[in-house]
């Protein structure tokens, strides 16, 4: 079928997640139960492709080793690595299995901030600084002082803890992990309509740039969405993302 | 009045006792030259008055002060006694005239114009002026010698400790400078020489000390000592030596 | 007549003439030799268009440099302050490390203890602790600021290393310079401040360069608690374009600083040393 | 009759025997206070709770202690042959960059230039540059290796701190030893090798050992392009706890080993020093 | 035949012309002696024939071949130097034994016993076996001195230059010292010495040259010089050391 030969191993599927991989992508960080969205996403697609759950391979890898040029360890990479222009040139992106919106996760002193732009705007702002939360700070929110980046969310974490920082953006289900699970007395206080910009935040499957096989993990994704196996996924692990106010 | 005086003085390297006992006593003006063969102790007998050296065992009198009390801060003593050592040991880092003028400026509390013209006297009297501005390693040895007595000098101290001053000079420096150390004694320095300059130690020192392995054999003046010395060692040392 | 006569020179300076153009002659060639390999034979690897887009990517260069210039002036600014008080910090460790007395052995087991736990946790590790602990302690907005706790981590841990070099230029001056200086009186102060200090650090001076060129990257450290200097905003881009090309273009910044800096200390060293000597 | 006579002893083993007594409880006495303010005062801030959480985690370094051990194993290997070559080409750049004679001045050249560029090029660039440029270029399977390339960078930066302290050692050797050795009719080689390193590199051992544990922290600079060490490993965990206690874990180990080995070869300098003065 | 000459050798530290056209000549088996105030250049020039300093100008002959051409390789001329350092330059990182034998060792390929036993001897011969296992910073400054003139004796080199070999001993070592050296000229050895000692220059030199101001004013045998000096300055000089 479509993916024979194309595929780093002969008959197998490697798929790369991050190190560690989070909840609610991946659960207790062990994508091999298939468990947490972004693994079920992969079993998925690996499955509409001809593979068999045996056949799927997860390995780890780093933002970085996912850009380097030269050969890859993968065959597709899944870190909710949102599809942008630039890295487009770089790298292959599949069509995006999942658009996030983003959010913003608030602290316990700021709790009270009302979801406009005019209030966050005087929060003081962080993000970590390889996602697209850096750019959707610095063009929606603009905010008043130069904003805090770090390298991931547990440093995020740390900050809005020790106080250093009031809110941060995250995806939004990200976001809300967050605030019930890590932060204590944090809150989600809104988030950004998905559809309100060009730079909404689309998730894509990373392939090295030219991969063959990108037009059968297209295939398979497209697939899927229209077949309902997607949403469905979706709705079992993102299912709480509703209900989040909008920010005006 | 003794102006300086050693009691039983112990010093040891590890095994190697360097100073077994010695006592010496030094009057107010005197000169005393110690002599002895090479390794007999004399560097070590002079470091030890300076303090340089924690002693074992006995005491060192200054002005009937005992100095050599454990835990004493040493450097009253130290201001009131110059030393010139065997190797020089200027500071390489300053010039001739920045290594005498550190100790004066730093502690004698004297204007910079006094002090500079002081010491720039020094260095004329002891024929340096021009070198004055050259670092060590730029000098000869015997000029390095001469700064090296300069930098004693130059803190005006109530007692000398020379350690072979002249051994890196020519005759005719020797000359001078033996010139100037009776001048100081003229004018009531205490001196310790430790020399191997026996015709300079018959002529001019009040006393002499013969020292061997770490003992006094034997002290007198220099008559007694080159004339009618009371030990066999010292007989034998001084045959040897005046031959 | 011999040749050098002829040229009005001694046969030394002719001799030496001619070593020097030819030793110029030999570092040109070399010198061209390299680039020409590097720059002709480096394109021909297979890989070589992927590698120049990721690494040496002109587009991404302009478009980056001058942020990068502009979040280098953080890296300035914590470098200003750090600097001197590392300096500072790390003599006095190396002193109290170096007290003679026994009656300062509490000082040199507290210079040893600090040595020894500051190089030996990792960096990282101090900054989290310090930037992010102390101010979990509960300290109010202006005094929890990740830059000053950031910057007495680095301080800290850069100065445990200083007192180290430190140390190693004390012990190397000869002790009879010490006693030729305690002779005249001197207290150990005096001593250490006039003679042996001036001896040491001029036979540490390449080694203290390092880590004044080590510092100034290593402030880079202090973006794991938020502040975004130079490296963290090449990060971004890195990130945003999936391009490494910021990074040069940080290191290109770096080099601009620290070559004429350290070219400048060699300078004044060689020209020290031929003016002692 | 005096106290010490009586006591068997000499004043100044008497007085020694007072000093160490006092300075050891004066030592012993400091250490429990500094101990009891930080075990007493720290836990009364409001927010020690939380940092010992984050900080200080029972569960969570009991959970991740035997990986970060397993990890470290990773780390002992790219030190294990980073350090011996980067000793030796550090050596050999400091020589070259200390070349006396004029016909060996593009040796000097390409010693300054190899040290100004491998020193102030960060070295992530470097571990990027090469550990992923290189293997870019087109190499298969077994060459493209991280663990190559990356221990390569890490030598090719090291070497050239390492270098400049080599170099600052060589010139704290006073040149009259040289003439001496010269004199004797050694070669230029056998001057360096048996009478200027020797006391070169008796001059800078703390310093080296401040690099050698430097480079035992930084061969987590590797992680960057993939291989998993025990710092990649603590700050997995420190990502999926979102704790950092994992690096606590990670420093204890570094200490562990980084103590001893500090203390042993200040322990080698101290008797050599007492040995030969 | 002349084992060692030099021709108008001009030595410059910067501004300050330290040796100004000095020539001179050594023959087989002659000790010459290099008398001259403080600052003279004495240690110059025994550096400079030693090839330790470059020259600006002149050439320095050993056994009739040009040893000052630029460039050439040094070590083969120096092999067949001795030296002995005013400040004895001893390696201080090496006992006294190792300073001695390090050079014979990686140069003389002899066997390790022989070479052994023969440095030994030399240790024996200046009274020092007891401190052959000493650093030079165990040493008095006169052990010190042997252990520099064992140290260069042991290379067996044809031509000895000596800068004050004799500071920092006692009198009695100095004649020791200056026996050895005349057993070393009867065995043939080529010998230049630095000196300041008048009394030795005049028993056992073969020449003596009178530096002034980096100029040879004066060369002669002792008694020319003693007894019947040319120069204005020599006399000058003589006289006052002498006094
Ligand atoms: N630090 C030391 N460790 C061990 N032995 C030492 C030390 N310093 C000196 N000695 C030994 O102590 C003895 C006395 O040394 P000292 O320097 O006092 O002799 P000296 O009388 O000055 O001899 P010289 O006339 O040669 O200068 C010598 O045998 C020397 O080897
Ligand atoms: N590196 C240098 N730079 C500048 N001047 C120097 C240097 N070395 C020596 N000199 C000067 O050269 C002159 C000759 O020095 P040299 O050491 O040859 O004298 P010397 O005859 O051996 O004297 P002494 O009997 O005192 O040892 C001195 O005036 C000295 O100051
Ligand atoms: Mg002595
Ligand atoms: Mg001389």
């Amino acid at each position: 079928h479509c993916a024979s030969g194309k595929t780093l191993e002969k008959g197998k599927f490697t798929i790369a997640t991050g190190n560690p991989a989070y909840f609610p992508w991946v659960m207790d960080d062990a994508p091999e139960s298939g468990q947490g969205f972004e693994a079920a996403v992969g079993y998925a697609v690996a499955k509409e492709m001809g593979f068999a759950k045996e056949d799927v391979v997860w390995v780890r890898s780093s933002f970085d080793e996912a850009i380097q040029p030269g050969v890859k360890n993968f065959d597709v990479n899944m870190q909710q690595y949102s599809i942008t222009d630039e890295r487009d040139q770089v790298v292959d992106f599949s069509v995006p299995y999942y658009t996030a919106p983003m959010a913003v996760l608030v602290g316990a002193s700021a709790t009270g901030t009302a979801a406009t732009i005019e209030a966050l705007k005087n929060l003081k702002w962080g993000a970590v600084g390889s996602t697209t939360a850096v750019q959707k700070i610095a063009n929606s929110v603009k905010p008043n002082n130069a904003p805090l980046l770090y390298a991931d969310n547990a440093d995020v974490n740390a900050a809005i803890t020790a106080n250093q920082i009031d809110a941060a953006m995250f995806d939004l289900p990200t976001a809300l992990f967050l605030s019930a699970v890590m932060i204590e007395g944090s809150k989600v206080i809104g988030q950004f309509p998905s559809s309100e910009s060009d730079d909404a935040d689309q998730f894509g499957m990373l392939m090295e740039e030219g991969n063959p096989l990108k037009s059968c993990v297209d295939t398979a994704l497209n697939s899927i969405t229209k077949s309902g196996i997607l949403a469905s996924i979706e709705a079992q692990w993102l299912q709480d993302t509703t209900g989040v106010p909008l920010i005006k | 009045m003794l102006k300086l005086e050693l009691r039983n003085v112990v010093k040891r390297f590890g095994e190697n006792t360097v100073c077994n006992g010695i006592s010496l006593g030094v009057e107010q003006g005197q000169m005393v030259c110690l002599i002895g063969a090479s390794g007999a102790g004399k560097s070590t007998v002079l470091r030890c008055i300076n303090l340089l050296e924690p002693i074992e065992d006995g005491e060192i009198f200054l002005d009937e002060e005992d100095i050599s009390i454990p835990g004493l801060n040493p450097q009253n003593v130290r201001s009131k006694i110059g030393m010139v050592f065997q190797n020089f040991n200027l500071f390489p880092h300053m010039t001739a005239f920045e290594n005498a003028i550190l100790a004066p400026k730093r502690i004698r509390g004297l204007s910079k114009v006094d002090l500079n013209a002081e010491i720039e006297m020094l260095f004329e009297r002891f024929e340096l002026t021009e070198r004055m501005h050259n670092y060590p390693d730029q000098l000869s040895g015997g000029q390095q010698q001469r700064v090296a007595i300069v930098r004693a000098l130059a803190m005006k101290p109530e007692v000398m400790l020379f350690d072979e001053i002249t051994s890196a000079l020519d005759p005719q420096l020797v000359g001078e400078v033996l010139d100037v150390l009776l001048q100081l004694k003229a004018q009531g320095m205490t001196m310790v020489l430790a020399t191997h300059e026996m015709q300079f130690a018959r002529q001019a020192a009040d006393k002499i000390c013969f020292l061997k392995d770490g003992k006094v054999v034997e002290e007198g003046t220099a008559k007694e000592i080159f004339n009618t010395p009371k030990q066999a060692e010292t007989k034998a040392f001084l045959e040897r030596a005046l031959k | 007549m011999p040749k050098y006569k002829a040229a009005g020179m001694t046969r030394r300076e002719l001799y030496e003439h001619q070593q020097r153009r030819r030793s110029l002659i030999i570092a040109g060639i070399s010198t061209i030799c390299v680039v020409v390999t590097i720059i002709f034979l480096v394109p021909l690897a297979p890989g070589w268009e992927k590698v120049q887009k990721s690494f040496f990517n002109g587009a991404v260069l302009t478009k980056t440099f001058p942020k990068l210039l502009d979040a280098f002036r953080v890296n300035i600014m914590i470098f200003a302050w750090s600097a001197p008080a590392i300096a500072i910090l790390g003599l006095m460790i190396a002193l109290a490390r170096d007290a003679k007395s026994p009656a300062l052995f509490p000082l040199r087991i507290f210079g040893a203890a600090f040595t020894d736990i500051f190089r030996g946790v990792p960096v990282i590790l101090t900054v989290y602790l310090i930037g992010f602990g102390i101010p979990g302690l509960g300290l109010p907005r202006p005094w929890n600021s990740p830059f000053i706790w950031g910057s007495l981590a680095l301080i800290l841990t850069y100065s445990a290393y200083v007192a180290e070099i430190f140390r190693a230029g004390i012990d190397s001056v000869h002790p009879s310079q010490r006693s030729a200086a305690l002779s005249l009186g001197l207290s150990e102060r005096q001593v250490m401040k006039d003679v042996i200090l001036p001896q040491a650090i001029r036979n540490v001076v390449p080694s203290q360069m390092n880590m004044l060129i080590a510092l100034q990257k290593d402030v880079s450290l202090l973006s794991f608690i938020g502040p975004v200097e130079i490296f963290r905003q090449a990060g971004v881009y890195k990130s945003l374009f999936a391009n490494f090309t910021p990074y040069v273009g940080a290191a290109i910044i770096f080099l601009i600083v620290t070559i004429p800096a350290t070219r400048y200390a060699d300078y004044l060293m060689a020209r020290q040393m031929r003016e002692r000597r």
